[in-house]
């Protein structure tokens, strides 16, 4: 009874339409946004701004740009971290190069310049298909990567190829404390995740998901499938170039090519993966599973291991954790290979009837 | 009948189709005349599925020409045929299985959406007006096909009869001036084809859509078809009016073996 | 449903549990530890780690602490990548607020990424033999120590080994750099171009992409180059597959000299005897012949407090020079403690001024037990390296054994190479450089 | 010229060292449509079990039987408590499957056996050969053409296996149709294992040549990652095919690195060496973009 839908009766398509077309899944989101804007702001400490709150919104947001990829668009790419990289080099140079350029400004351009190389890597995928694909993705990952360390005029000449990003100013403002650069990043990410709920929810998402389910029929209704692919290679690749911006200016404040490698890549299919393919629910979900399963492992194991007297030595430890971690994964996509948004849907699902199973 | 059948719109001439060494169709000419319903049967691997992909782009003939209406078509791709009006439905269903029947029926329209994908993330301009002129029409089709109780359910999820009406249901929605139905009424019952049956009756006569149909129910291709014409191992054997067909000597072989 | 929840509950009563623990006794002396065990470097992180946490035990074993403040420390796993090493630091930087004893991220690029954090929580950073080079230059960088010696600095020691082997003259030689691709392996490019243009040889640079476990290309090219002497720097299987690579297109060993990091028994071991006559840079000597070392074996390991898993490890290149780190990290919460106040746990800053002003001396070392375990370390503001020294040691097959006395770098040509790039930094991040003659 | 060959014969050489992680790939692959990338865990496990029992005391032949159990058990389980759960999954769910198991190996096999690098001796030195250095001043290493006996006696093992034995012949039925394999009465679930089984014994071979040519460590995992572009070259599903392509790629990315970057260097300046890590990719990638299905794999007609 808490999650009814019953006595809310649509009467125009445009309120069937809406965003989120049941009533408490609109306050929800609001009452998460007010959180997200105000409650946070006030209470969270350092730690959880600097080291969970920022690294989740930006893995969630370049999640998301995997998900409309691979979730949406049913193209599998294994080189999200290569085009995080593009984003980060890219908003490094243009605050570098553009006299006064303002930061907002420079992260969107930082999201072109990786849509740019996203379509460029995006080509293959007209003649390639399915694992074919991802490993021909692995060529984006290492090859530009490869670019970034080889051009020392990316890396302004650094002589080692480690860039440090700039200030951050809006309207003479600096962004420099933990919580400055978390409302920044949060609405950033709450922009683009808007946007691309609307993009999933029209003919472009309809147009993604069509190519995704049956390619010859959809170009049998009319689908062009060489621009319909093409551009989720290039959202796709623009969200996750914002997101390695973030990463760079908001949550590390220093990058070396080598940080975005592939196994960057592979925390990133994870996220959408444990989180729901094809759910922008799931890509916040998958972030901060993968996000808080290794920190929750590191501070329960040694727990653990001193409750119960275990004679774990600080390296037994460090092993259990990648061992438990990927056994979790194995489990939860045995459990539910659709991911948590899923199991969110069916606990709302069972909501809907409580306490009155019948 | 009450509707009027018009000239030839679509002609095909000398068609050959080869997959390497295969060849799928020989020399076939026949040609669609408008708001007929033109149904193409012919046994098993007669070549009647290749006949409607190199109607609509699929498949590209090695030799022949295609004319519709009047002018000779270039070698061109299966999203072209679409903006030329011409829609279709599968042998094996293919619906987009994740998605809603209304989702579904909704890309059908697809070609006449014309708002960028810019103005769909930032839901402004024509992104918002046209989803919902395009979902009246979709509704449209929905109560049409009587699936208004579905709307919201995945296909997926679907019994194959209603599948089948989604199918066409998405066909519907794009307003084609000619549908390629392909054994629209395989797999069901007598009471599913009944409906399908009074579907496509109603759509020829009520939008005047000319409809290119492959059956293997003689019955029903006989009770609604104009013209037939009959494939057997990628030639042709047959081609008019149904009773003309029926007593078609070699027809009539194809069907029921040389021994007869 | 109750599958999932029941992990949760136990989770959150975990994490409860966690934050009523809370804050450290006053005068304690704690020390975060972002370390890896696990992961491609995992077997060098044991060792290392091993040893720096061994010695802050044997200091609370031996004299119960510096002046009576005991040594603690908490240890957050980081695989050795960047934005998990973050995340530790933001995590342990928490408890490091009463006291902070210097963190060693012991990874460049982390290094890099908590050079700005850490000076603005004033927490000093030790980055003995890695990390940001330029901060040598105390005066753009006060909270960065890379102590001891410098990648650049060790090149140039390289570069002065085999220039005394070569009778004094390098003129017309052929020197191959074979590097591992990437930050860590591109730093000293900058310095041994200038020793080549100073010392007149040739230099040629041949880059390994990573992880390094092919290099059959550039060893084939290293044998049509006919270099007399290969400077190496690796890390993990490079330096296995380069002494390997080297015994297959018939390269002498003892011709290849790698960096500190590409000598350690974790490299030569598992390389078999292809590595015996293999040379290497370091800036601590290997063996249980240190009276330290031998003590801790005693003192650490008999009261079974030790932290390896596999005591065999004692001794090693790794250990001693976690050791070693841990010997500074310690002197310096030391030199810290005469001035603000004896028996006091440290704050961060305080360590900072301490780790400014180290003076290890040759008399110290031996008060310490650790004569010839390091070279002799003397900070000051504008210089935060200290030394600059290194030895050469040699693979016999079995064991690490120096070749060399303490070789001292070109500090006249590559220091004004940190001032240069420090220079840089601070225009870039609108820094103004402190004035080093007004410290003390 | 003399260099060229001898750039050319050293990259086909370590190209057989390719195939034999690629062949553990393309033996799941075909037989149960898994895209394995624990493959290169497997080749770390093998080898770290080989050394970890020769640790214990036993003798090399000992050992290596030792560790072709501990890697046949590894794959029972591994059909047992994830695959067999995993049944009519899409392929992308049971590649993250496998990803999950990787992880899973990467914290269980050093735990187990230890995690210092550690050397694999098998008793061939990896050095040129005099002779023929002497008279042709080439150098062709002794270990490189053991290894390429070795990955060619498993060839031929596995060749014979297949045509010869019933459960060989079972697992082509397999590969080419499950249903049919299942109507004729072979449990899909043996096979399974028993290919997992003999995944984990090409993993074996893999992991001692690999472990010892360049040492007993972590970083044999990596080996996956030279095997990719080899797959995609040769095709998911053909033996040969990994066989060829890593020849290929081998000896590509050998003449790529030293033969590339000179030209690169008087074009851009700077130092552009170091393309081996993707090299291989791009090449792949180039070569699918005319043949998408690869060198021997089977060509897909779209049906509708």
């Amino acid at each position: 009874m808490l999650y009814r839908e019953a006595g809310q009766f649509k009467t125009t398509y445009a309120a069937d339409q809406q965003l989120f077309p049941i009533r408490q899944d609109r306050l929800g989101v609001i009452a998460l946004l007010a959180i997200g804007f105000v409650g946070v702001p006030l209470f969270a400490s350092e730690y959880w701004f600097s080291a969970i709150l920022i690294p989740f919104l930006v893995f969630s947001l370049a999640a998301l740009g995997l998900n409309i990829l691979t979730g949406y668009a049913g193209q599998l790419s294994l080189g999200s971290a290569a085009f995080m990289a593009v984003g980060a080099y890219a908003a490094y140079n243009f605050q570098l190069r553009v006299e006064g350029i303002p930061i907002l400004v420079t992260f969107i351009m930082a999201g072109l310049t990786a849509a740019g190389v996203g379509i460029l890597f995006g080509l293959p995928s007209l003649r390639i298909k399915g694992f074919y694909l991802a490993v021909a993705t692995l060529a984006a990952q290492f090859f530009i990567v490869w670019c970034l360390t080889k051009f020392p005029w990316l890396s302004n000449n650094s002589s080692s190829g480690v860039i440090s990003t700039q200030k951050m100013f809006i309207f003479g403002h600096e962004f420099d404390s933990p919580r400055e650069k978390y409302l920044l990043v949060l609405s950033i990410v709450v922009f683009l995740s808007l946007a691309a709920k609307n993009m999933v929810r029209s003919s472009t998402g309809r147009a993604w998901m069509a190519v995704r389910d049956m390619d010859v029929a959809a170009s049998v209704i009319g689908i062009r499938l060489m621009p319909t692919k093409l551009l989720a290679f290039a959202v796709s690749s623009f969200y996750c170039g914002v997101a390695g911006a973030l990463y760079a200016f908001c949550y590390l404040g220093s990058v070396e090519p080598d940080g975005f490698s592939l196994e960057l890549s592979f925390r990133i299919l994870f996220m959408i993966i444990i989180g729901g393919v094809g759910s922008i629910l799931g890509s916040y979900l998958g972030a901060a599973f993968i996000l808080l399963l290794p920190i929750f492992l590191d501070i329960a194991l040694p727990f653990f291991a001193n409750l119960f007297g275990l004679p774990f030595s600080t390296a037994t430890v460090s092993h259990i954790q990648v061992l438990v971690f990927g056994s979790l994964i194995m489990f939860f996509l045995i459990v539910e290979p659709h991911g948590l948004a899923r199991l969110w849907q069916i606990t709302k699902e069972k909501l809907r009837l409580w306490p009155f199973p019948h | 009948m009450s509707k009027q059948i018009g000239d030839v719109i679509l002609d095909l001439q000398n068609i050959s189709l080869r997959f390497g060494g295969v060849k799928a169709l020989t020399d076939i000419s026949f040609n669609v005349r408008e708001h007929e319903i033109r149904a193409i049967i012919g046994p098993n691997g007669a070549g009647k599925s290749s006949m409607l992909n190199v109607i609509n782009g699929v498949y590209h003939p090695q030799e022949g020409k295609i004319v519709f209406r009047g002018a000779q078509r270039e070698k061109m791709e299966p999203h072209m045929a679409a903006r030329q009006n011409i829609a279709r439905t599968f042998q094996n269903i293919a619906l987009f299985k994740g998605m809603t029947v209304l989702d579904n029926i909704m890309t059908g329209r697809i070609t006449k959406m014309k708002a960028s994908f810019v103005e769909h993330a930032l839901w402004f301009g024509r992104a918002k007006k046209e989803e919902l002129e395009h979902r009246k029409k979709v509704e449209e089709v929905i109560d049409f096909l009587e699936i208004q109780h579905i709307r919201k359910t995945p296909v997926g999820r679907l019994p194959y009869g209603l599948q089948k009406r989604v199918e066409l249901g998405r066909a519907l929605a794009a307003e084609p001036s000619m549908l390629l139905l392909d054994e629209p009424m395989a797999g069901m019952n007598v009471e599913e084809k009944q409906d399908m049956c009074r579907f496509i009756l109603d759509v020829n006569d009520q939008f005047g859509t000319t409809i290119v149909l492959i059956e293997h129910d003689m019955g029903v291709v006989m009770d609604i078809s104009d013209r037939v014409v009959v494939l057997d191992y990628g030639k042709k054997i047959g081609d008019g009016v149904p009773d003309e067909v029926k007593n078609n000597e070699e027809v009539i072989k194809a069907y029921l073996g040389a021994g007869h | 449903m109750t599958k999932i929840f029941k992990p949760a509950f136990a989770a959150a009563a975990v994490s409860l549990a966690l934050f009523a623990q809370g804050a450290t006794a006053a005068e304690e002396q704690f020390f975060p530890i972002i370390g890896y065990r696990v992961g491609p470097y995992g077997a060098n992180g044991q060792s290392l780690f091993g040893g720096f946490i061994d010695y802050l035990s044997y200091v609370n074993l031996k004299e119960g602490g510096v002046n009576g403040v005991k040594m603690t420390w908490e240890e957050c796993e980081t695989e050795y990548n960047n934005a998990k090493g973050v995340e530790c630091y933001e995590r342990l930087k928490g408890k490091a607020k009463a006291s902070a004893g210097p963190i060693h991220p012991l990874s460049t690029g982390i290094s890099y990424a908590l050079i700005e954090k850490a000076s603005a929580d004033k927490i000093p950073l030790a980055m003995v033999g890695y990390g940001r080079t330029d901060a040598v230059d105390g005066s753009v960088f006060p909270y960065a120590f890379p102590l001891v010696t410098t990648y650049q600095m060790q090149a140039s020691a390289i570069v002065k080994f085999i220039k005394d082997k070569e009778k004094g003259n390098l003129a017309g030689k052929k020197v191959v750099f074979l590097y591992h691709d990437s930050a860590y392996g591109k730093e000293p490019i900058l310095a041994l171009e200038a020793e080549s243009r100073l010392n007149k040889f040739d230099l040629v640079q041949i880059p390994v992409a990573h992880p390094g476990n092919e290099q059959g290309a550039q060893w084939l090219k290293i044998r049509q180059e006919k270099p007399d002497y290969v400077i190496f720097w690796g890390w993990g299987v490079m330096n296995q597959t380069a002494i390997k690579a080297a015994q297959k297109v018939g390269f002498p060993r003892d011709k290849m000299i790698g960096s500190w990091w590409a000598g350690s028994e974790e490299d030569t071991v598992s390389a078999g005897d292809a590595a015996k006559g293999y040379m290497s840079a370091t800036f601590n000597v290997s063996g249980k012949a240190v009276p330290v070392v031998a003590d801790i074996e005693k003192v650490v390991y008999g009261a079974g407090k030790g932290n390896l898993q596999d005591a065999s490890k004692i001794g090693t290149i790794l250990y001693n020079r976690g050791i070693s780190m841990a010997i500074l990290s310690v002197e310096a919460i030391r030199k810290a403690q005469e001035k603000y106040g004896k028996g006091k746990a440290m704050t961060g800053e305080q360590v900072r001024w301490g780790m400014e002003n180290l003076n290890i001396t040759e008399a110290r070392l031996k008060q310490l037990g650790a004569t010839n375990l390091l070279p002799e370390v003397k900070t000051t503001c504008d210089n935060h390296e200290g030394s600059g020294k290194v030895k050469i040691q040699q693979w016999d097959g079995s064991k690490w054994v120096a070749v060399s006395e303490w070789l001292e770098g070109n500090k006249g040509l590559i220091h004004p190479l940190f001032q240069a790039s420090a220079k840089q930094y601070a225009k870039e991040k609108g820094i103004t450089p402190r004035d080093c003659a007004k410290e003390k | 010229m003399n260099f060229f060959f001898e750039v050319l014969i050293g990259g086909l050489l370590s190209g057989v060292m390719y195939a034999l992680v690629a062949l553990g790939f393309v033996l799941i692959f075909k037989a149960s449509g898994v895209f394995n990338f624990a493959q290169g865990a497997m080749v770390y496990l093998a080898a770290l079990s080989v050394v970890g029992c020769m640790e214990h005391g036993a003798p090399l032949w000992l050992a290596i039987i030792l560790a072709f159990i501990i890697m046949t058990l590894f794959g029972i389980a591994t059909e047992k408590f994830v695959l067999r759960k995993l049944v009519n999954q899409p392929p992308i769910t049971l590649f993250m499957a496998t990803i999950g198991l990787a992880f899973f190996i990467e914290g269980l096999a050093p735990m187990v056996f230890g995690s210092e690098p550690r050397a694999l001796e098998i008793g061939i030195v990896d050095e040129p050969i005099e002779a023929i250095l002497e008279s042709a001043n080439m150098v062709i290493s002794k270990f490189d053409l053991v290894a390429s006996g070795v990955a060619a006696v498993l060839v031929t093992v596995l060749a014979l296996f297949f045509q010869y034995t019933r459960v060989g012949r079972a697992l082509r039925a397999v590969a080419d149709d499950h249903q049919a394999a299942l109507s004729i009465g072979i449990p899909l679930q043996h096979i399974w294992a028993i290919v997992w089984g003999v995944a984990g014994f090409v993993a074996l071979v893999a992991g001692m040549m690999w472990g010892a040519r360049n040492g007993v460590q972590f970083a044999l995992t990596f080996t996956a990652l030279k095997a990719l572009p080899v797959l995609i070259l040769g095709g998911f599903t053909s033996v040969p095919g990994a066989i060829v392509g890593g020849l290929i790629i081998g000896a590509s990315e050998k003449l790529a690195e030293i033969y590339i970057p000179p030209v690169m260097q008087s074009a851009f300046g700077g130092n552009f060496g170091g393309i081996e890590g993707w090299f291989p990719y791009v090449l792949a990638l180039l070569f699918l973009l005319v043949r998408p299905e690869g060198l021997f794999g089977e060509k897909h007609i779209d049906r509708v």
